[in-house]
């Protein structure tokens, strides 16, 4: 291949294109694939459902009937306000973790990139506009990792997400003053304006508009051809072939002593109680969600059901242990990225069984489990552990008998650990 | 199917409050907030007449509330089997437009809920016991009922005469609270308490600039989008390949 | 200010629900650092090589319960205000019962598995579909077949304190006494038993 | 627009949707959650009844998991039925009261500015007892003062006259409705009644003078006063200084100068005398001394009335044609607070000839009779065996112990201990500065209350009693009814804190003081059974009838029998009495005149507003709300001409120098100009009412002038005359002249209108009568 590819973009002789094309280069990480497609999910459901929800004479932009259908598939139009805050709340929780942890890794130089606009990406800009409305036959100037269109649109959803967050959580929780939250429900409305304008040219772009199409794919597994990459984003393939990037790894810690562990979880347990009176709990999570999916497919037989009905309530994923489910998930990932771990898919097994029967006992393990959970009427955080720590005779009847189980279990499973 | 209403007899009311507190038992308002009120209008002078009166007042659940197209989230709405305009507190944001929309002052935001709040005519009790102001007016100056209803008591206290609503020519939003009386005591309300007609910047802004900016500008760049697959289609396949 | 807070100030729903993100955040950072991610670690305790879940469990609860102890001895936290289970006892020793043997085949419990799910581990996905089906054998058999299998063995008493008239302190000083035997004794288990 | 939904739905969404998803836990429920919005699971209902005031109307409390949600008519109760006014609802605010007093206290600091010590129940009654015989060892048992008010206090006053002291004042007799009880009874042979008896519902013309019905919200009285007005269209003739709401529902206003309502009453009863209005056969056979009467009055002529009272004489004239076209269906209301200007028994005496001349007695529309059965009660006998009143009997005839006797006792160191039982004395009683003088003078005072009210400042041993909410009391009989029935009050909460209700107390310093023969009943539910069992019945079954024993009334003559003899000693109604003119008195009423306001002064009157009741509501939370302070009416021309706005605060000097407290101005054309008038109650000193403490005037400071009515010993007080102060500078009251008025009701024309055709709408602007 020639040298002055490097230096420079020249139009490519046949066999070179055949040779880039052949090979692929990593262009998105798979944090940024997760975060993608997450956004994609979010985004759909909270327009969907903040668009019925404005159905005021005055401020509606969505037609009638639009409302409708969505009121009925949620059944009542609060739960269509609380799917919208849940997910929201989701949503705000993930970029935040990301924010905060992904900051030196992913977000830093990607902002840097999305608000580096150089002579070029006004240059595309140009072309895109000469080429769309004047119909002219243009050449591109090169471009980074992101064109000038998409720095452009990434640059009003990273300002506009902030915002819409913000207002958000004001309008959710009901913060500060009634006047703010009237001038929030405006700015929300807005900024969600603002970026549905550049989501439907980036979603026409992305899905419809072939040249594009290698990125989509992209976006999905995080790796287009070099010679997409060099078409497209010449600077980005320039920089990716000198290898500038290459982050350095950190030794992975070691798991907390029991002791210090068992003070930690009691702090927080004690938080628990005294912040808002409920303690720990997680088989909770795990029956309100399953009441929340099974009520998405027959809503009146699950609220009337003499012990589904119990967790409905108004919606069942409105709960506090869910919320703390939730904090469970963020929690670990937060801990995981502080102790270095990396993700990795794994199976965990004792040595005299293979990868599938543990997999089936773990389902039988776990159905075992679930079941006596709605038998004792909680797990192993809010029976043994919240209980015991006030001293439930419920509690400690549960945890003692946890252990004669267990060790009886041990004796005729032993084989699946040793 | 039904039409719930009320008249206040000013003639009969002695101004006590009755009404008030028994309103604010029955849903726990916090200190300085009520549901429903009473007013001391005078003694003043009206015309040749002196007047000492109350005005007591509530949601009137007009036929054309004011409020409801000013919810964003339709959290209040006439409901159409009682006529009563009612707030659903899961879709209420507290933002308070309909506060500055009602043209009574007859809403208010819970400080401790931070939802809005205002009469639905004792919703819950309702085909079991009169509102709890009904019922505890010492005086019966208020009569709760169904105006549709041409039986009910209320249909006949209001075709006796002498009924009133607060309104005036300007704004009238069909008030189904009505007032009955000597005309010098509504005249005072009126003037003392003149319905107002409110729109507040937040609301103006977006119903007049920022719902047609978006409309408009989402709508034309999908349309654009649109038209500029449709020329794709047009120059075939090949053209995107390239410029080589 | 005194607590539980939420009950005390009234707080509304959506700020409970603050909470218990944030609550739900440090109790998950506390069962990855304690190493419940892994199931190995788990069992252990049923296979005598690992004690860590009976010392982490019996610690929070010692330390969790002098904590509740010392605040609502000096009125800062309302101890009548705390939810607690009712009391089912047979329900719990049977459920109890049932979960040791389903623990022992899994080697998860539900908090543990969601932890190890988000690790990226499939048994404990298993497990946690597991749990799911479970859960869902006996909601959808609960009006046939369980009916009444939750509510054994009812008694009026919430806490040991009420059922017999014993202080707080007492009982936290007898748990504490039990960590103190046991603790050096489960240590010894542990190392012979040591893979 | 809305979608159609259940009332079901709609209902346990808004229960749940508001955030109270998926708690279990009910007390937070129903912290925000009112029995409205927390549904209608579990709630008891508790009939009792209502001590908001002394009226004693049914109640019933929604109770649930023994928090009272909150409070509701009792529908069985024939009077209010299922009616209460603002303080019975608020009466849940009484209850949780966190001002309330919650322990025996002992004062270890000075009197007025204490230093509570928290003492058990045990200690204060040892001390109190210990106290008693001691002073009935050195001074004898009537050193021993009881100045009490409520229902409450029953007991206590009779284990004091057991104990061996008359010294017992209530400020409702000497203060209040003494005057006209005693007046009534001079001519009738019975007092007026609580509730008044008077058959307002067949009126055909009502006479109110110096009742401010609508104003003292006494449900009862109210709600069948307003039917008869505007539902039965009786003609109301309101004779008042001042524009009240119920002188804006009046046919007749006559605003009066004050100070001459005798001339104007005497003057009725001339014109209906001269031309033969009266009822002659009724005169003829159920009165005596009309001949002198008719004698006596006769000099009373329109003419000369209307340079008195400043009323036309057409209206004079008018109202008694009207009497006379109406009668026997007259109310002549006779009033309630009539301690006013100092010969005020002669006032009331005089309405009560005019009613009895007009043959509105025992008569539908006019005055009924009583009717009273007897109840057994614990015994205990009256020790004090020959009442020796303190103050001079020759010149008070029919005086009962006062509390300006107890008061001047106290000064002259014959009195050493006060019982004070639930009532504010220092607030309640005009010239508070002698009586805190008479005070510091005690060795030892209890108070008995259950709101650290002024005299709670002053006392060595304060008790908290239980609020009406948490107590039984005695079975309260309501004779002066049409229906009269017996009515049971029952706790319908447990006592908060370490109250205790009357019961306790008494019989615990009973046993302390070896007196426990009178009390001999273990329990209050004892004590009811008892007085029940004289009816055939017993508690439980009283309560479970609703609280309520009806009997049958004998209210009117038809009933009683037309050969009705009156217990007066002449067997009629007394137009002349014998008892008076043995006694030195007038035996016909006559006219004197008042003293007049000197130049540039006003006269102070007084009222109550319609959310509180005397000095004890203010510190309510939710009347506090509707009425946190008075204000002071002061007529639109003298305003003006004085510089005054509406609104401005300013304080008011009396003609002894006493400066009051701020007070917000409210200035009207609804009051004569050679007055002000503000609401009673409000401005209390303690500083432990955290809510009402110093909001508003506290007007009784200024009453320092009092004058003892010549027959009973009445407190008159409208005889204080005040100037206003602003901005340190006094200003004096202009001189307007008024000329003779009176205002009739203008009639107005029916707009008839079809229910389908639009309304009328209320408009600013002019426009034709009818509507548009």
């Amino acid at each position: 291949m020639r040298n002055e590819l490097l230096e420079k973009y020249l139009p490519l002789t046949p066999e070179e294109k055949e040779e880039l094309k052949s090979k692929k280069i990593k262009k998105h990480d798979v944090a940024t694939v997760f975060l993608h497609w997450f956004n994609m999910l979010v985004w759909l459901t909270e327009l969907i459902t903040g668009a019925a929800l404005i159905v005021s004479l005055n401020y509606a932009f969505m037609p009638k009937f639009f409302t409708k259908i969505v009121s009925d598939i949620y059944g009542t139009r609060g739960n269509i306000i609380r799917t919208h805050i849940f997910v929201g709340v989701l949503w705000a929780i993930v970029l935040t973790l990301y924010a905060l942890f992904g900051w030196r890794r992913y977000l830093k130089p990607t902002l840097k990139e999305i608000f580096g606009i150089t002579k070029d990406d006004i240059g595309w800009l140009k072309a895109k506009f000469e080429e769309v409305v004047l119909g002219k036959k243009v050449h591109y100037p090169p471009q980074d990792a992101y064109n000038g269109g998409q720095k452009l649109f990434a640059q009003v959803v990273a300002l506009m997400v902030p915002v819409i967050i913000i207002t958000g959580f004001i309008m959710a929780f009901h913060l500060l003053s009634p006047s703010l939250i009237r001038w929030a429900i405006i700015i929300h409305f807005g900024a969600v304006g603002l970026v549905v304008m550049g989501l439907s040219v980036h979603i026409y772009m992305a899905l419809l508009y072939p040249p594009e199409q290698e990125g989509f794919f992209g976006m999905i597994h995080g790796y287009v051809s070099e010679y997409f990459a060099y078409h497209h984003h010449y600077k980005f393939w320039r920089k990716k072939k000198k290898g500038l990037d290459k982050p350095e790894e950190l030794p992975p810690k070691k798991d907390l002593p029991p002791i210090k562990a068992g003070i930690f979880l009691g702090i927080v347990l004690f938080f628990s109680f005294y912040l808002t009176g409920f303690g720990l709990g997680s088989s909770g999570f795990v029956q309100r969600t399953l009441v929340a999916i099974l009520g998405a497919f027959a809503p009146e037989s699950v609220k009337n059901h003499s012990y589904m009905g119990h967790y409905w309530g108004v919606y069942p994923l409105w709960n506090f242990l869910v919320f703390m489910g939730l904090g469970v998930i963020a929690g670990t990932l937060f801990a995981m990225f502080l102790a270095h771990h990396k993700f990795r898919f794994r199976i965990e097994r004792g040595e005299k069984i293979n990868d599938f029967q543990r997999l089936v006992y773990a389902v039988i393990g776990g159905i075992i489990v679930g079941f006596a959970t709605r038998v004792a009427g909680g797990c192993t955080s809010s029976m043994a552990l919240s209980g015991g720590s006030v001293f439930s005779p419920g509690g400690w009847l549960f945890m003692i008998f946890l252990f004669i189980g267990g060790y009886l279990g041990a004796f005729f499973f032993r084989r699946l650990w040793k | 199917m039904a039409k719930y209403g009320m008249v206040i007899d000013l003639d009969r009311c002695v101004g006590c409050q009755a009404c008030m507190v028994a309103c604010k038992a029955q849903w726990q308002t916090p200190e300085d907030y009520f549901r429903t009120w009473v007013k001391h209008i005078g003694p003043v002078q009206v015309k040749d007449e002196m007047v000492f009166t109350s005005y007591v007042g509530q949601c009137n659940h007009c036929d054309n509330p004011p409020c409801v197209p000013a919810c964003p989230t339709q959290a209040t709405f006439k409901d159409t089997e009682t006529g009563i305009v009612l707030v659903d507190y899961d879709l209420c944001i507290g933002c308070g437009y309909c506060v500055e929309a009602c043209p009574y002052d007859a809403r208010f935001i819970n400080p401790v809920t931070k939802k809005v709040e205002k009469c639905d005519f004792c919703f819950p009790r309702l085909g079991e016991e009169d509102p709890a102001c009904v019922k505890t007016c010492i005086v019966s100056a208020k009569v709760f009922g169904d105006l549709e209803n041409k039986d009910s008591y209320i249909s006949k206290k209001i075709s006796e005469g002498n009924t009133y609503v607060i309104a005036t020519k300007e704004i009238n939003p069909g008030p189904n609270v009505y007032y009955k009386g000597r005309r010098s005591k509504v005249e005072a309300i009126i003037k003392t308490y003149p319905p107002k007609k409110k729109d507040t910047l937040p609301a103006k802004i977006w119903s007049n600039i920022l719902r047609p900016f978006v409309i408009l500008g989402a709508g034309a760049t999908f349309i654009g989008s649109l038209v500029a697959f449709l020329f794709q289609i047009n120059q075939g396949e090949k053209e995107g390949e390239d410029e080589e | 200010m005194i607590g539980p807070l939420y009950k005390v100030l009234g707080w509304s729903h959506g700020t409970l629900l603050i909470f218990a993100v944030i609550i739900g955040f440090f109790f998950g950072y506390a069962l990855y650092r304690s190493g419940f991610y892994s199931a190995k670690k788990l069992a252990g305790v049923f296979y005598l090589y690992d004690f860590a879940v009976y010392k982490v469990i019996f610690f929070a609860i010692v330390v969790a319960s002098l904590l509740l102890w010392f605040f609502s001895s000096i009125g800062l936290l309302k101890f009548e205000l705390l939810s607690f289970h009712p009391s089912y006892l047979w329900s719990a020793a049977i459920g109890g019962f049932i979960f040791g043997i389903g623990f022992s085949i899994g080697g998860f419990c539900p908090g543990t598995s969601l932890v190890s799910a988000v690790t990226g581990s499939f048994d404990a996905i298993a497990f946690f579909v597991g749990v799911y089906l479970g859960i869902a054998i006996w909601d959808l058999g609960y009006p046939f077949i369980f009916k009444g299998l939750n509510h054994l063995g009812k008694i009026e008493a919430k806490t040991m304190m009420e059922l017999w008239g014993i202080p707080y302190i007492i009982l936290i000083a007898i748990a504490i006494v039990i960590v103190i035997v046991t603790f050096p004794l489960v240590d010894k288990i542990e190392k012979k038993n040591k893979i | 627009m809305g979608k159609p939904i259940s009332r079901r739905e709609f209902f346990k969404r808004s229960l749940l949707g508001a955030g109270a998803v998926g708690v279990t836990d009910y007390s937070y429920v129903f912290k925000k959650f009112p029995p409205g919005k927390a549904g209608k699971e579990n709630v008891e209902l508790i009939p009792s009844v209502c001590e908001m005031c002394f009226w004693k109307c049914g109640i019933i409390g929604k109770v649930k998991d023994g928090r009272l949600l909150k409070i509701e008519g009792n529908p069985l109760n024939p009077h209010n039925g299922e009616k209460i006014c603002a303080r019975g609802n608020s009466g849940i605010m009484q209850l949780y009261d966190p001002d309330r007093l919650k322990y025996p206290l002992l004062n270890v600091g000075e009197r007025g500015k204490p230093k509570w010590k928290r003492i058990s129940w045990k200690e204060a009654l040892d001390t109190i007892a210990e106290k008693m015989k001691e002073f009935k060892k050195k001074y004898g048992a009537r050193s021993i003062a009881n100045l009490s008010h409520g229902s409450s206090s029953i007991p206590m006053r009779k284990l004091l006259k057991n104990f061996g002291t008359d010294r017992i004042a209530h400020a409702s007799f000497d203060q209040c409705r003494g005057n006209r009880d005693v007046a009534f009874e001079l001519t009738f042979g019975m007092g007026a009644g609580s509730p008044e008896r008077v058959d307002l519902i067949n009126a055909k013309a009502i006479l109110l003078i110096g009742s401010h019905i609508g104003e003292n919200v006494h449900t009862s009285l109210v709600k069948e006063f307003i039917e008869a007005v505007e539902g039965r269209k009786a003609k109301l003739i309101t004779v008042d200084p001042r524009f009240s709401m119920i002188a804006g529902k009046s046919d007749y206003w006559l605003p009066i100068k004050p100070g001459t309502d005798t001339a104007l009453i005497l003057t009725l009863i001339n014109y209906i005398i001269q031309h033969n209005l009266y009822d002659k056969e009724f005169v003829d056979k159920y009165t005596y001394g009309f001949d002198k009467l008719k004698e006596e009055v006769k000099n009373y002529t329109p003419e000369w009335a209307e340079k008195i009272t400043e009323i036309k004489k057409e209206i004079i004239i008018e109202i008694a044609e009207l009497f006379g076209k109406s009668k026997p269906a007259v109310t002549i209301f006779p009033g309630r607070q009539s301690t006013w200007y100092g010969n005020d028994t002669q006032r009331v005496r005089a309405l009560a000839i005019l009613a009895s001349i007009l043959g509105a007695v025992g008569r539908r529309g006019g005055y009924f009779f009583p009717t009273k059965i007897k109840l057994k009660g614990c015994p205990c006998p009256n020790k004090v065996e020959e009442e020796d009143y303190l103050c001079d009997t020759s010149e008070y005839p029919f005086i009962e112990t006062t509390t300006e006797c107890i008061r001047e006792a106290t000064l002259n160191d014959e009195v050493k201990m006060w019982i004070v039982y639930g009532s504010n004395v220092i607030h309640n009683t005009p010239n508070p500065q002698k009586t805190i003088k008479a005070i510091n003078k005690l060795d030892f005072m209890v108070v008995v209350d259950i709101k650290p009210t002024e005299p709670s400042l002053y006392a060595d041993i304060v008790l908290p009693e239980a609020t009406y909410l948490e107590r039984y009391d005695i079975p309260f009989m309501v004779a002066d009814s049409r229906t009269p029935f017996i009515q049971i009050r029952r706790p319908v909460v447990q006592p908060l804190y370490e109250s205790k209700d009357a019961f306790y107390i008494v019989s615990e310093l009973a046993k302390r003081l070896g007196l426990k023969d009178c009390f001999p009943c273990e329990t209050m539910e004892d004590y009811l059974n008892l007085a029940l069992s004289s009816l055939g019945t017993n508690l439980k079954k009283v309560e479970k009838a609703g609280g309520i024993y009806r009997y049958e009334g004998k209210p009117f003559l038809e009933d009683v029998g037309e050969n009705y003899r009156f217990p007066t000693p002449s067997g009629k109604i007394e137009l002349y009495s014998n008892k008076l003119s043995l006694n030195d008195k007038d035996p016909i009423p006559k006219y004197e005149p008042v003293e007049e306001p000197p130049k540039g002064w006003a006269r102070l009157s007084y009222g109550r507003s319609p959310v509180h009741t005397f000095s004890r509501t203010e510190n309510n939370k939710w009347l506090h709300t509707l009425n946190p302070e008075n204000d002071l009416w002061i007529n639109e021309e003298a305003a003006k001409k004085m510089g005054l706005k509406d609104g401005e605060y300013v304080r008011l000097k009396n003609q002894d120098g006493v400066i009051s407290d701020p007070v917000k101005l409210k200035v009207t054309p609804g009051i004569r100009p050679d007055m002000v008038h503000t609401y009673h109650g409000f401005g209390t000193q303690s500083p432990f009412l955290r809510l009402a403490y110093k909001k508003g005037m506290f007007e009784n400071a200024l009453i320092t002038k009092i004058k003892l009515d010549p027959i009973m010993g009445g407190m008159a007080k409208r005889i204080n005359f005040v100037k206003i102060i602003k901005d340190g500078k006094e200003i004096d009251f202009p001189v307007i002249k008024q000329k003779p008025s009176g205002f009739k009701k203008k009639p107005e024309k029916e707009i008839k209108i079809k229910l389908t055709a639009p309304l009328p709408v209320g408009g600013g602007q002019e426009e034709e009568e009818g509507g548009c």
